[in-house]
């Protein structure tokens, strides 16, 4: 057919015509830092692992979340999840319920019996005293780097303070059991009821070339109270240590706790399940400022703990306590009013918080303490060279999460310092902020909330509170997640591109420009749901 | 089969033969009688694969044409006069596409005033607008015509305008030789269209075309319309041996060969013109006469060869350039430059006004002896026209021209 | 060439007498040309068709100025100013009417040449409608023998086919019959 | 506790595809070997709605055909930019012949395939809102009486862009364009002119009738493949933004569509053979002034004060067609 001059074209033949130049500015793709990771003491991968589980991939996705964290299945119970109050869906709906999926990918490993690699051992010997959440992680870390540890545990059970301070209810033994079990299972040569008191000779003598101290805070916090009768008065601590052994302890039916963090409520609670009538909880300030978490005390509440506020203990005669009212003064400090009343009660528990046990440390030489903690660098090393720190026992918040990540932290350094090449922690991404996303895409859905035992049955017994996700649910909850300046591949630029010039390079491989064509108009970048695109400027 | 029938039926008769695929209809007077009879054969079965559409407008009807045209399909409309300029756009569209219509023009008068009579001036309009324009001296050419301008409209891929006087043909009974389907069959091959609308081999039709190409594409058309000068004439010979009669052609003389004048017109008045020629001849004036039938492509070499010989050139024509004058006798001047002839306008029939021998007679024998005017205005009523002329030499505002004129018609100083 | 000018009002069938003509020469091998004074005449408006009939091709196309006969379908025209206008002196004018009305006087023509006829009520009575077409036609063929009546007849079937077809037939045959025995008495009273 | 049933991937259904959905939930854009009908190297400006709206339709349209796609287009950007010489972008049977009579020359291509007895072949007409409403009335019109076998797309952008954005009578109240320019006693185009040519296109009884919008791609394909198929008159009419003419952002073309709908201004809904037979609800409601104020053509309604009774009149129009077409339902 020999078609009409210039009026007839043959198609598809602007190709030829490259529209690229009309460009200013460019899209490129990013990942962003969603707020989830950045808010989580441990430093997973929490966005990583959901989007695994939105696939349904549950082995995929407990394996990336491991990689962090070893111990997903009692993290998800205890960690009072800071990833989701920093979630953006909160602005949206409700947060993503992350602690419950990571929890369900915890406990479907220990179904599904999955195990860790450890990497052929290279020689180099690791020291850890306490093996608590943070001696655990470093221990775990450390195998996977390949170096032999040998994990020192004063107790007769491993797990610290996630054994002898976290209740059944809260933590059931079966679960912290496996997971322990699953990394002792990777080559860690345990010694319990070992207790050191020279850790830096017991590493010379062990053949180790570093030593990991990582004993927790373990002194309970005393208050001048004058006493009659010592025995009615006992700390926290020894009572949920005493919850582990064979004879549960006498408290009676009327039981006071003086304090206000979470031991102090998982303390009240402890007692109203060994039978006591009336647990009460004497604070010294109010709810608005106490320390505790408040679905802690919203659940202790359920159960029947009382409060009262703005109360101190002055003595105890007997079963008579001698309480002071206090008021707030414009600081916010409570002051003394002078107003005095009694409260009838069989016992009282100190919950008044916990100190480090420095006793042992010193010897060493050039390891500094400052405020009862001991001071570490940045690669988690003491003034002592060899000898690192993590957990309760160095400046920081005081959890198990946070022992975790010191944990992985002290590993990776210790690694560094064996191999003589410092650790290098890789660059973190800008934060995948909520007004960076489009939320229009995103359909609403309600945050699936965890089946919560009916008090009665909690009342009488320590089994645990809140139940699992079944797997659909979990399904489900994990793709909620928005995915945060991550592309999770909904194909929105490259439908929306007028230009065509987006390549989609098909499933895991995301897309990417054809800059021949790209007049960059921005719509990609505008229409991205999790904001993993930007826009930069061309070079002149 | 020869018959005595209306000009209009003849060609709705003969375009049927052609087996159109798609026809396209606007009313307006004088072509209704045409598209009629072609809806009436294609609702009665008579025209077999063929769609008839009903549009609403004749801009619509060429638009119509022109997409069915694209797809492939042999297309047909018919219009007139005013609705020959309200599809203007289309008309100028349909050429710049090269697509192979064939629309028959019923030629009559453009208004103000609105007059439904026959002229030239529709068509004429069109002149430039890249279409190949073919005139009719008799209703079987007419005809005749439809059956070679398909043939030469998808040869050359250029539409064609076969123009026929609005009521002097359209409207007359006479004897019509209409062909069979045989004999068409045989003449007219099937539609092969030089580019298509095809989802198989996808094109894009109809480019903007920047300065970069545009005076090419324009160059490229006029040499299309040059070939047809070649090919008009071939495949009026082809259709002389196919159907045994004389039809189109570039030009056809009448005694002119020995001619010290000749005249020239389009369409049906060159009857009247060639019994005129033979009453002169008869009292010894060497007159002859030359009917063009192709107006576009102009035949500019042949008309050269056709009247050169002659001294006087009398162009009788049904359209005025007003402000200027005769159209065709500006281009025959134009053709016949360099010879020693006179060429004179004689601008007749405008609206419908009769062109009567005896008025023929009188401006040839004028024209003889030299005496004919540059311009003529045959049959004027110089009585009116003058009248009118004073009075707005007088005052400005002498009022509409229309009813002073009725006035003078009706006052008694008015032969 | 035998030229004929018919004058009627619109929607008389003017222009399809004419047609008829046109047709009834064609079929007696004659070529002959029709066609009517174009306007944008409305019912009941004067109006005016042409009829040319030749022994060749008619190149012709000015209207019927010099007619040979003149058909006037409606008495009432009679005075329309130039009616008679170029008629042959020796041309034929028929008229529709049953006497002779007044504006008689305007015909140049021989008496034997002009014919009232009263084709209206010939048509009622025969057609059923007042349309004097046929009977006109039928009159006209036997007061020119121009055409024959049989070809007028053939050419009144294709014109108008079935029944109305045979009616007009039998109001065109009528009027034949009747005016060939007028002429047949004005002959024999002649001698 | 009550748990929320898993129906979809949470983005599922208002992203254009996703990596956990099957090919069948995802929209036809997503597909990697998609037609591009409209193909890379075209001219449009940058952000042009037009440009988008019109490879949405024709690809789904092709889906819809199986290919056997023929299209006639009005002059007009799209028609512009789409087939300058030597270059054209369109990888269709494709034809251009002038302003307004993009649906007779359909038309005419539909005829040729009846006769052809290619019924396979689908027509689609397609135009801007100049040559649909304004210049084209007539033959769109004369198309929908004959109830001709053309699906007719119109992309609507508010005026006449080609040109430099004069007004149509799709150019909405108080907009400002080069011939109503934003000065005197009424700023901006009138107040109580323009027409819908959906609702005129529905009086004429025509098998479907419905509007779309870039905001709403699934929508627009889930219109446009039913349209293809069925036979008879069909007419979409399609919302594009248009950078240039509106003087909006060019990144924000989907985001300025979506709120026109989302407010109530654009609402979209379809008929049959005359009868409203369905309309899709707003998500979430936004007043009027969201819309207007990414629109520099709405400017002098917030500067140098805010207009207050003009867009409370704007917002009394979108509060109509969200009683009338009952968008929150």
């Amino acid at each position: 057919m020999q078609k009409p001059f210039a009026t007839t074209l043959d198609p598809g033949s602007s190709l030829t015509n490259h529209t690229g130049t009309w460009r200013t500015e460019r899209p490129v793709y990013v990942d962003r830092l969603p707020p989830c990771n950045n808010a989580c003491a441990a430093g997973e991968n929490i966005q990583g692992w959901l989007y695994d589980a939105e696939g349904g991939d549950y082995r995929r996705a407990w394996g990336t979340l491991v990689v962090e964290n070893p111990m997903p299945a009692i993290m998800g119970r205890i960690c009072y999840h800071p990833c989701e109050s920093s979630c953006n869906r909160g602005q949206l709906d409700t947060a993503v319920n992350i602690h419950a999926v990571e929890r369900f990918l915890g406990d479907e490993a220990i179904r599904q019996g999955w195990a860790f690699e450890a990497a052929p051992s290279n020689g180099e010997h690791v020291l850890i005293i306490g093996s608590g959440p943070s001696g655990l992680s470093a221990a775990y870390h450390l195998r996977r780097l390949g170096h032999r540890v040998t994990l020192c545990e004063a107790q007769p059970a491993l797990g610290g303070m996630m054994r002898y301070a976290i209740p059944k209810y809260r933590l059931p033994r079966n679960i912290l059991d496996a997971e322990i079990d699953r990394i002792v299972a990777m080559g860690v040569h345990i010694r319990l009821n070992t207790r050191i008191d020279d850790p830096v000779s017991e590493m010379k003598q062990s053949g180790c070339d570093a030593v990991y101290l990582a004993v927790g805070a373990q002194l309970a916090q005393r208050a001048y109270i004058p006493a009659g009768d010592a025995k009615r008065i006992l700390d926290a601590l020894s009572l949920l240590r005493a919850m582990e052994g064979d004879e549960p302890p006498r408290l009676g039916r009327r039981v006071l706790v003086y304090g206000g963090g979470n031991t102090a409520l998982d303390a009240a609670r402890t007692a109203k399940r060994l039978g006591a009538t009336e647990a009460i909880v004497v604070y010294r300030r109010t709810r608005e400022v106490m320390p505790a978490h408040d679905s802690e005390v919203r659940e202790a509440e359920d159960e029947g703990v009382q409060f009262r506020w703005l109360s101190t203990i002055k003595k105890e005669e007997g079963t008579t306590f001698t309480v002071e009212k206090m008021k707030l003064d414009e600081k916010g400090f409570p002051q003394p009013t002078g107003e005095l009343e009694t409260i009838d009660a069989d016992a009282l528990v100190l919950a008044l918080g916990q100190n480090v046990d420095l006793e042992f440390l010193k010897d060493i030489e050039g390891l500094g303490i400052e405020k009862g903690s001991v001071v570490v660098d940045s690669q988690m090393m003491t003034g002592s060279p060899g000898v690192f720190a993590g957990g309760d026992m160095v400046p920081s918040e005081r959890s198990a999460t946070t022992s975790i990540g010191h944990g992985k932290k002290a590993a990776r350094n210790i690694d560094g310092w064996l191999r003589g090449k410092a650790w290098a922690p890789p660059a973190r991404h800008p934060l995948a902020s909520f007004d960076r996303l489009n939320t229009w895409y995103y359909s609403d859905a309600p945050k699936s909330v965890q089946p919560v035992l009916d008090e009665a049955r909690r009342l009488s017994t320590f089994d645990e509170v809140s139940s699992g996700l079944d797997p659909s649910t979990a399904l489900f909850e994990a793709r909620r997640c928005l995915s945060c300046g991550n592309c999770f591949e909904c194909d929105n630029c490259y439908g929306v591109c007028p230009d065509n010039a987006v390549i989609k390079l098909g499933a895991g491989s995301r897309f990417k420009f054809n800059y021949e064509y790209c007049k960059g108009c921005g719509l990609c970048a505008a229409e991205c749901p999790c904001g993993a695109i930007e826009m930069i400027q061309e070079q002149a | 089969m020869l018959r005595q029938i209306e000009g209009s039926r003849a060609v709705a008769e003969s375009v049927a033969l052609c087996r159109p695929e798609v026809i396209c209809a606007y009313p307006i007077t004088p072509q209704t009688h045409i598209v009629e009879g072609l809806g009436e054969m294609v609702k009665s079965g008579q025209l077999k694969g063929c769609d008839f559409i009903n549009v609403e407008s004749e801009f619509a009807a060429l638009s119509v044409a022109i997409g069915s045209s694209a797809a492939g399909a042999r297309s047909y409309t018919a219009t007139a006069s005013q609705g020959l300029l309200y599809m203007a756009e289309a008309v100028y569209n349909a050429s710049g596409l090269g697509l192979p219509i064939v629309m028959t023009i019923g030629n009559r008068a453009i208004g103000a005033p609105i007059n439904i009579w026959n002229d030239h001036s529709d068509s004429m309009s069109m002149r430039d607008a890249g279409w190949l324009q073919l005139h009719a001296e008799t209703n079987q050419e007419a005809a005749d015509l439809h059956i070679q301008a398909f043939k030469l409209a998808e040869e050359l891929s250029l539409p064609v305008m076969v123009c026929m006087d609005g009521f002097i043909l359209t409207h007359a009974y006479e004897r019509v030789d209409v062909p069979t389907q045989q004999q068409v069959d045989a003449f007219l091959p099937p539609f092969a269209p030089r580019q298509v609308l095809d989802p198989a081999a996808p094109l894009s039709i109809g480019a903007m075309v920047g300065p970069e190409a545009f005076m090419e594409v324009r160059y490229l058309d006029h040499q299309k319309q040059s070939q047809a000068l070649e090919l008009i004439p071939e495949l009026s010979r082809e259709f002389r041996d196919a159907f045994g009669r004389d039809s189109g052609g570039l030009l056809r003389g009448y005694r002119a060969t020995d001619a010290d004048t000749l005249v020239v017109a389009m369409g049906s008045v060159n009857g009247t013109i060639q019994e005129t020629v033979d009453q002169l001849r008869a009292e010894g004036m060497k007159i002859g006469s030359v009917s063009l039938c192709s107006y576009r492509p102009f035949p500019a070499e042949a008309l050269r060869r056709a009247l050169g010989c002659a001294s006087e050139i009398v162009v009788v024509e049904k359209c005025v350039a007003v402000g200027m004058g005769g159209i065709l006798s500006m281009e025959i001047r134009n053709a016949l430059s360099g010879l020693p002839l006179t060429v004179s306008t004689v601008v007749a029939g405008l609206g419908g006004r009769a062109i009567t021998q005896k008025a023929l007679r009188a401006v040839f024998q004028r024209a003889q002896f030299g005496q004919l005017q540059p311009l003529t205005f045959l049959g004027l009523n110089e009585n009116v026209v003058s009248r009118e002329l004073e009075r707005q030499r007088d005052r400005r505002h002498s009022g509409p021209p229309a009813e002073n004129i009725l006035r003078d018609l009706r006052s008694p100083v008015c032969p | 060439m035998f030229q004929i000018r018919i004058h009627g009002r619109g929607g008389q069938g003017v222009v399809s007498a004419a047609e008829m003509l046109s047709v009834a020469a064609f079929l007696e091998g004659k070529y002959a040309q029709a066609f009517p004074s174009f306007g944008s005449e409305r019912t009941g408006a004067p109006v005016m068709s042409f009829c040319r009939i030749d022994y060749k091709p008619i190149r012709l196309r000015e209207p019927v100025l010099q007619p040979d006969a003149l058909i006037i379908q409606d008495p009432t025209l009679l005075h329309l100013p130039g009616l008679f206008d170029g008629l042959d002196p020796d041309g034929f004018v028929l008229v529709n009417s049953s006497h002779q009305p007044a504006g008689y006087a305007a015909m140049a023509c021989p008496r034997e040449h002009r014919l009232f006829i009263g084709a209206t009520e010939l048509a009622l009575k025969h057609v059923g409608r007042p349309l004097p077409n046929a009977v006109l036609l039928g009159a006209f063929s036997a007061l020119t023998g121009r055409l024959h009546i049989e070809s007028i007849l053939e050419a009144i079937h294709e014109k108008f086919p079935g029944k109305i077809g045979d009616a007009n037939d039998a109001a065109a045959q009528a009027a034949w019959q009747v005016v060939r025995e007028t002429r047949m008495e004005a002959h024999a009273t002649a001698n | 506790m009550p748990v929320t049933e898993l129906k979809f991937y949470q983005t599922g259904t208002f992203t254009i595809g996703n990596r956990l959905l099957g090919e069948e939930d995802r929209a036809g854009q997503s597909a990697a070997n998609r037609a591009n009908s409209l193909n890379c190297g075209h001219r449009a400006c940058q952000g042009c709605g037009e440009a988008l709206g019109a490879r949405y339709a024709i690809d789904a349209a092709i889906r819809a055909s199986k290919g056997q796609l023929v299209v006639a287009n009005a002059t007009g950007c799209l028609e512009v930019f789409s087939t300058p010489y030597p270059e054209s972008s369109w990888q269709i049977a494709w034809m251009h012949s002038l302003f307004g009579n993009a649906a007779a020359v359909a038309t005419g291509i539909a005829a040729a395939m009846k006769v052809k007895g290619r019924n396979d072949v689908r027509v689609l007409a397609q135009g801007g809102d100049g040559g649909t409403t304004d210049i084209g009335f007539a033959c769109l019109s004369g198309m929908f009486e004959r109830n001709d076998d053309v699906l007719y797309v119109c992309y609507d952008n508010e005026g006449y862009m080609n040109t430099g954005v004069q007004r149509s009578s799709a150019t909405p109240p108080a907009a400002r364009t080069a011939t109503t320019p934003a000065m005197g006693v009424e700023p901006g185009n009138r107040f109580g002119q323009g027409k819908s040519i959906p609702l005129i296109a529905m009086a004429h009884q025509i098998p479907f009738v419905a509007t779309a919008s870039v905001a709403n791609l699934r929508d627009l394909e889930d219109k446009i493949e039913r349209a293809t198929l069925m036979r008879g008159s069909r007419y979409v009419h399609v919302h594009v933004p248009c950078p240039l003419g509106w003087g909006s952002e060019p990144s924000d073309t989907i985001k300025v569509a979506r709120l026109a709908v989302e407010t109530g201004l654009f609402p979209l809904f379809e008929a049959e053979f005359g009868a409203l037979s369905g309309h899709t609800a707003i998500r979430r409601r936004v007043p009027v002034e969201d819309y207007l104020r990414l629109q520099k053509r709405f400017a002098h309604l917030f500067r140098p004060v805010v207009d207050v009774p003009r867009i409370a009149h704007i917002q009394a129009i979108a509060d109509h067609n969200i009683e009338r077409f009952d968008l929150l339902n």
